[in-house]
């Protein structure tokens, strides 16, 4: 139902008439100001995200990159694009806080003759230069089949432990992963985590507790997985239990790291898309070529056996 | 006499400004020891400013304050206690959430051995200090749960623990009934005696040349006389006060009563927290009729309070039995809105608390409960409508004020007590029920208070009026009902008693003297 | 002296009372000032001062802006309404899914979300005034409740709004809400947030129920005597809060053409801030709304210069903070009274 | 004669009063109880009362616990302070950041987070003290404020916490803080926090300080008549809010091994609800920690039980909500005084 509303908010008035005029391109002569507007750098991965753009810009001498936090406020990210354009930025780069709210305004910098880069998540239409991001319906997939066949191939119990109500990446990681995910294994319990910590924490306390049996804790994000780790390792259990996360974000606080120091059983990495978007920006400003109107980054899972390796070349 | 003992305190020069107000100006004024001062003047006089100066409770001003002959300048009110000078505030200034006992010690908590409050000492010396004062009360209860008058007196308790050697009253009876009254001069008898300098400040004429040595009077901030307060008559204090001659006889000439307006029958409250220890009204009967100024004596706790309160049906006590019948009809207002659409009014007896909405205008305080009435076009209030009455109001009480604009809690006491009489006087209501009206209201606007109150009886209006003045109740109602324990215990025609009659008659005695 | 009184209605008029009156707005314009000083220019402009962006200013505040007014009523009788983001989150949701799942026409669905708004405020002021609960506890679990509805009315997700005549389409008349008219400049919600300021203004001025207000704000037992309906002063405040966060949520929604049961979240402190900025103060019987507009344009003028300057977000909250605290200082210089 | 008025001495003992003084109690054995009726069971064992899920329920609120001691001193003189939150975040950053990047002990390194949290609030109490701004506004300014230092602090991620005596590791010791003792029974942070609670109590009950901070909520002008140092007492009680919100940060990093810019944020709001459902007046004046802790440990119980049932996420707003409005409620039933 919602997929066909999304669906229906494709309509003419969203799929711009492209730019007016071709991107400003002067190319390695050229100076260009970039914008950059995040949904919410209070979340890691996102933090993770400016961070890519940043270290990836710093070795463009062409580009200078300005941030704008939304913090998580729809709204908030409108005026954050309208600014941008007030101060008539060469390149629009946006990780929207929710597609059809952030439609309009990114539309009206596309027709402005600004190239917009959409990362994460899409807006409606087709009125930007190019969505770079990773499919969570697509992890979330992976990550059931990953249970289905490799952690419970004989069936089991498991506990999904959830992103924050209303947000997609936690419908749509629930989602995919129920598609594949097959009927052998059993959901005793699901927990509502909001992306935290220490909710995860305090959720799976409580599950533990009502549940005698869990084989495996699902968590939509790597933070939430580690504090469900920490509950089961407060009820002595860890060991009896596979956590498995999502994100991998290469930090020292990241689940990589988690992986790789036996906490979390497997995590998915979910490709912030920094590097990609000022190789795009490079691409238009620099090249003056075009670039692919979607460009879908993979996932990748890792487990013990690859996440000190991962670990060193994302931050090589 | 005193003249000669040595001056304690001597203030020299004294000024203090407030925007374009001068409350003081060029006042000296000298404490002596082992002598009671009495300081009078008007409501707004600048009496409570320059008390707190000399108390630290202000402190920018100018001129000059000497203790024994030293020179000082107070920080603050810890300063001034600490140079022996002690002040009980008009304004009872009690934290309702303490008990009686914290409220005495606050700020100079007695210690135990590991730095702990002494809570049991602090305990004993406050039961000592209320038995001085004459009255019982449990040093753990909670301020919030007394009474205004018990509150005065627990302020008194508070000012004699400190041990000062000047000690100020500020209004300190204005609640109390005489018997408490006379209490309390017992223990300034006392103080007197053992050296200490005290200043008296009050409106009761009769008790200034009951208890004082001396009396300077301040008009409009500046003195214009002093006396010796035990050869000075109340006109000659008044005369110097207002500064022309004035009527000081209590008085409301009005004509005849007329039919029945209020019955109470067997009026019985039922508290909602019966541990407290009140006795609400119990069993009380009256009557008053059109155009009838009704008294009502007691003791402190008789239960007038609550009487009025449940009459216009603010009491804080819950259900109620026996019957009201206003007009022959019977009532029970369920809330103040509407016993004054029924025609009763009621201005209660702490207007700070319960009067006035201080930060407010006069104006604004004033029209409040008719502002709903002065409506034009739909929602909108008449602008010039508010304006009239207010101004009208003032007028008509000769409310001392710059300007209606002000906020009413820059206004003297007795100003204020005027702008909740006028609020309650705009709503034309048939019956009056007034919780001590006086209260802190200087001589001559109580003359004018109760010129008023004449000319409203004279339009056919009843008032019930409870008061601790025995003066003001002999002098301005018809009839008194006396109440003790909250029964109504006598009836008496002012016309044929005098004060001690009635005296006798709230505390339980019969007119031979002897205790019931 | 003179025993007449003088009740002449004017106070003396003092320089200072005049200009200490105004004085949410001095703090408006240092702001102002300080935006074109510190704005960033090109080819000379100034880019603060273009009309366009000033415009955006106006539009980004006016939901806060909104809600800051119904807020003032509620914060002058001494009472707070924690709920008001999260009523918006709701109204959001509900103009959306009346629009477009239940295919209602503007009208029923505007009024429909309106009367939610409405009740959910009433319901919260009976609480606090009939219980006697505290209108801080109270509005915090309203907060809740009303986030727990939207996501329920919902489904936990953002709800598209899409224009047209079609099933599942809203009518496109909706789509106003986040236009801009007089010739593209002037964004419609900024002239419904001015609009409704003037209204309000008019009414605290003018009207009999705002001279209660004051006075439950300024002595609840005093003005309980003197026959105002307190219980009913204090319901209605709250009914008014509910009403104006409901269309703060229809224009949010409008705006961003989705209702999301996360939209709102946090607006009450803004709009907190707003009010407090404007000199009303929180134990209430002292304000204006004039106060909250001025508040309420010196936080987005502050927003807005703080973005041209791309400050670092995290920087951002340090100087707002600051400027916060500032502005609430100065409201310490109005002279005693 | 007798010129004493005819009063008792003793106050009369009444069971209403008895009962009444330990409401915000009979309110937490309510939601006891139903947590005992809802509870899951397995073989007949009561889930909820297991006592490793009793442990759990204190271990979950001991940070919101801590912090709502400390809130409910700021609410006894009648001040709000809505950065705990924020200020458990930055130390939490601050203990991970010194502990890991700069290779503190754990003794140098708590004492400096703990002086960081007692200084934020002393900063606080003074701008509201002495400036007379409304703490309301101070603390909300300081709630950004301490956010974004926490996210310059740590770069504005989180920052692990790992163990062993190498570089970029924290000494093992600070990991008790998530450990139990007792034979691995009661959680540590529960014990804190069940401390801290014995000492705010005695202290609350005996020190003179206590009877200064009661007065300065009740009537502040009379207390400072009384020469009580009022805007002192104003400043150590945020101080001692801070102090207490940055221990909690130190538990909460302890547990979590980790020491994130965005931790706590919203713990104000649950420590409030803590600190009225105890009975504490929002005005000032009149509450205790008993009444704090028992609010607490209400909203943990709810919480816990909330969970172990499975209550979807939704519902669970709808009856938290619920649940805080009937036990501020509750209050209300204490005879009026
Ligand atoms: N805080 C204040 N702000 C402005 N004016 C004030 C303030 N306090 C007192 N005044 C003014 O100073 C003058 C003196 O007031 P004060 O309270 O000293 O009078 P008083 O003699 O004690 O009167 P009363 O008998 O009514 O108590 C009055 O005109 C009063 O309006
Ligand atoms: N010292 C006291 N101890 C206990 N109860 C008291 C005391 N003083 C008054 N009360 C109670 O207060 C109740 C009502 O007092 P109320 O205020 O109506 O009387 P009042 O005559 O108006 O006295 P006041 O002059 O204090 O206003 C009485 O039932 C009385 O028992
Ligand atoms: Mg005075
Ligand atoms: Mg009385």
């Amino acid at each position: 139902l919602m997929l066909a509303v999304t669906a229906c908010g494709t309509t003419s008035q969203n799929s711009g008439k492209g730019p007016a005029t071709p991107a400003k391109c002067e190319g390695p002569g050229g100076k260009y100001v970039i914008g950059m507007s995040q949904a919410n750098v209070a979340e890691p991965y996102r933090q993770r995200m400016d961070d890519d753009i940043r270290s990836a810009a710093a070795k463009v001498p062409q580009f200078e990159v300005k941030f704008a936090d939304a913090a998580q406020d729809n709204a908030k990210q409108v005026s954050d694009v309208e600014n941008f354009l007030t101060q008539q930025i060469n390149l629009l780069i946006i990780s929207p806080n929710e597609a059809t709210p952030l439609t309009a305004v990114v539309k009206k910098a596309y027709d402005k003759g600004i190239p917009v880069l959409v990362l994460d998540r899409k807006v409606d239409g087709d009125a930007y230069t190019s969505f770079i991001g990773a499919d969570n319906r697509d992890i979330g997939r992976q990550a059931g089949k990953y249970v289905a066949e490799k952690l419970l191939p004989n069936g089991g119990k498991l506990v999904e432990l959830k992103g924050l109500p209303g947000s997609t990446p936690a419908q749509e990681r629930s989602e995919g992963f129920h598609e594949t995910l097959g009927s052998k294994v059993q959901i005793v319990a699901t927990g509502v985590g909001d992306w935290l910590r220490e909710k995860g924490q305090q959720q799976l306390d409580a599950i533990l507790k009502a549940n005698a049996e869990v084989d495996v804790v699902y968590s939509h994000n790597d933070p939430m997985a580690e504090g469900a780790y920490l509950a089961a390792k407060a009820a002595g259990r860890e060991s009896k239990i596979k956590f498995i996360g999502i994100d991998a974000l290469p930090i020292p606080s990241g689940g990589v790291k988690a992986v790789e120091q036996g906490r979390i059983s497997a995590t998915f990495t979910y490709p912030t898309g920094g590097k990609e978007a000022i190789a795009a920006a490079k691409t238009l400003l620099v090249d003056c070529k075009q670039v692919e109107k979607k460009q879908t980054l993979p996932t990748q899972l890792i487990t013990k056996e690859n996440a000190e390796r991962v670990y060193r070349e994302a931050n090589g | 006499m005193a003249n000669d003992a040595p001056k304690l305190v001597r203030l020299t020069g004294i000024g203090k400004r407030y925007g374009g107000v001068l409350a003081c100006q060029d006042v000296d004024f000298d404490i002596r020891a082992g002598e009671v001062h009495a300081l009078l003047g008007e409501n707004g006089a600048g009496k409570s400013t320059l008390m707190k100066i000399l108390s630290g409770d202000i402190t920018d001003y100018s001129g000059e304050i000497a203790i024994e002959g030293e020179t000082v300048r107070f920080g603050g009110p810890v300063d001034a206690q600490r140079a022996g000078i002690a002040m009980i505030h008009q304004e009872l200034d009690l934290v309702p959430g303490l008990s009686i006992a914290e409220n005495l010690y606050l700020g100079r908590e007695p210690r135990t051995r590991i730095g702990t409050v002494d809570g049991k000492q602090m305990r004993v010396w406050t039961a000592d200090l209320l038995r001085r004062i004459g009255i019982d009360i449990d040093p753990r209860r909670p301020v919030g749960e007394l009474r205004v008058g018990e509150q005065q007196l627990v302020t008194i308790a508070r000012a004699l623990s400190l041990d000062a050697k000047v000690l100020i009253m500020d209004e300190p009876t204005s609640a109390l009934s005489t018997a408490e009254v006379e209490q309390l001069f017992g223990v300034i008898d006392e103080l007197r005696r053992e050296g200490a300098g005290i200043v008296y400040i009050s409106h009761r004429m009769d008790e200034i040349g009951r208890v004082a040595d001396r009396a300077t009077v301040l008009r409009n901030g500046r003195i214009v006389e002093e006396f010796d307060a035990r050869k000075m008559t109340a006109e000659q204090a008044a005369e110097a006060m207002v500064g022309r001659p004035v009527r000081t006889l209590f008085q409301a000439s009005h004509g005849e009563a007329g039919e029945e307006l209020l019955r109470v029958e067997n009026l019985t409250v039922h508290p909602r927290r019966p541990r407290s220890g009140r006795k609400e009204p119990a069993g009380i009967s009256l009557t008053v009729r059109r155009g009838e100024i009704v008294g009502l004596a007691g003791l402190l706790g008789a239960g007038r309070t609550e009487l009025l309160e449940t009459l216009y049906g603010a009491g804080s006590a819950g259900r109620w039995d026996g019957r009201v019948l206003v007009d022959g009809v019977d009532v029970r207002p369920r809330g103040p809105r509407a016993a004054l659409a029924k025609g009763i009014a009621f201005v209660p007896e702490d207007r700070r608390v319960s009067g006035l909405v201080l930060e407010h205008s006069v104006l604004a305080n004033t029209v409040l409960s008719i502002v709903d009435k002065l409506r034009t076009a739909g929602v909108v209030v008449s602008r010039r409508a508010e304006h009239e009455h207010a101004a009208e109001s003032a007028t008509r009480l000769r409310v001392k004020l710059s300007s209606l604009a002000d906020p009413v809690g820059t206004l003297s006491g007795g100003n204020q007590q005027k702008v909740v009489f006028g609020r309650m006087l705009l709503t034309k209501p048939k019956l009056l029920l007034l919780d001590e009206p006086t209260r802190g209201v200087d001589i001559n606007a109580k003359a004018e208070i109760y010129e008023l109150l004449g000319e409203i009886a004279g339009q056919g209006i009843g008032v019930l009026l409870a008061s601790s003045e025995l003066a003001e109740l002999i002098g301005v109602c018809d009839r008194v009902v006396v109440l003790r324990g909250g029964r109504n215990v006598r009836e008496l025609r002012t016309s044929e008693i005098g004060e001690a009659d009635l005296l006798a008659a709230t505390m339980g005695e019969t007119a031979g003297g002897g205790v019931r | 002296m003179s025993l007449q009184p003088d009740v002449r209605a004017k106070r003396k008029v003092d320089w200072r009372e005049t200009l200490f009156s105004f004085q949410s707005f001095f703090g408006l314009i240092a702001v102002f000032v300080a935006a074109i000083v510190f704005s960033p220019r090109r080819n000379g402009e100034i880019l603060f001062l273009t009309s366009d962006n000033l415009f955006n200013v106006v539009r980004a505040v006016s939901e806060i802006g909104i809600i800051a007014i119904g807020m003032t009523f509620v914060i002058l009788v001494g009472g707070i309404d924690l709920s008001v983001g999260a009523v918006l989150g709701l109204s959001a949701v509900g103009s959306a899914v009346l629009l477009v799942h239940d295919d209602l026409g503007v009208v029923p669905a505007v009024l429909i979300v309106l009367a939610v708004g409405l009740v959910f405020g009433l319901l919260q002021g009976m609480a606090s005034a009939l219980f006697g609960i505290q209108a801080f506890i109270v509005t915090l679990a309203g907060l809740q409740i009303a986030r727990g509805l939207a996501r329920i009315w919902s489904d936990g997700q953002g709800v598209a709004i899409a224009y047209g005549d079609g099933p599942n389409e809203a009518p496109v008349t909706f789509s106003l809400l986040g236009e801009r008219t007089f010739g593209g400049v002037v964004p419609i919600p900024a002239l419904i947030f001015a609009g409704l300021a003037v209204l309000a203004i008019l009414f605290l001025r003018t009207s009999a129920f705002s001279r209660h207000l004051y006075a439950v704000g300024g002595n609840e037992k005093a003005a309980r005597l003197s026959g105002v309906p307190v219980n009913r002063v204090k319901i209605i405040v709250f009914g008014i809060s509910g009403l104006l966060a409901a269309l703060a949520g229809i224009v949010h929604a409008g705006q961003l053409n989705q209702g999301s049961p996360n939209d709102g979240a946090g607006y009450e402190l803004d709009a907190i801030a707003a009010v407090v900025i404007g000199g009303t103060a929180l134990t209430g019987g002292r304000g204006s709304v004039v106060g909250t507009v001025t508040g309420a344009l010196l936080l987005g003028v502050l927003n807005n210069i703080l973005a041209l300057n791309n400050i670092d977000a995290n920087v951002q909250l340090l100087i707002k903070g600051l400027v916060i605290v500032a502005a609430a200082a100065l409201q310490r210089l109005r002279p005693t009274s």
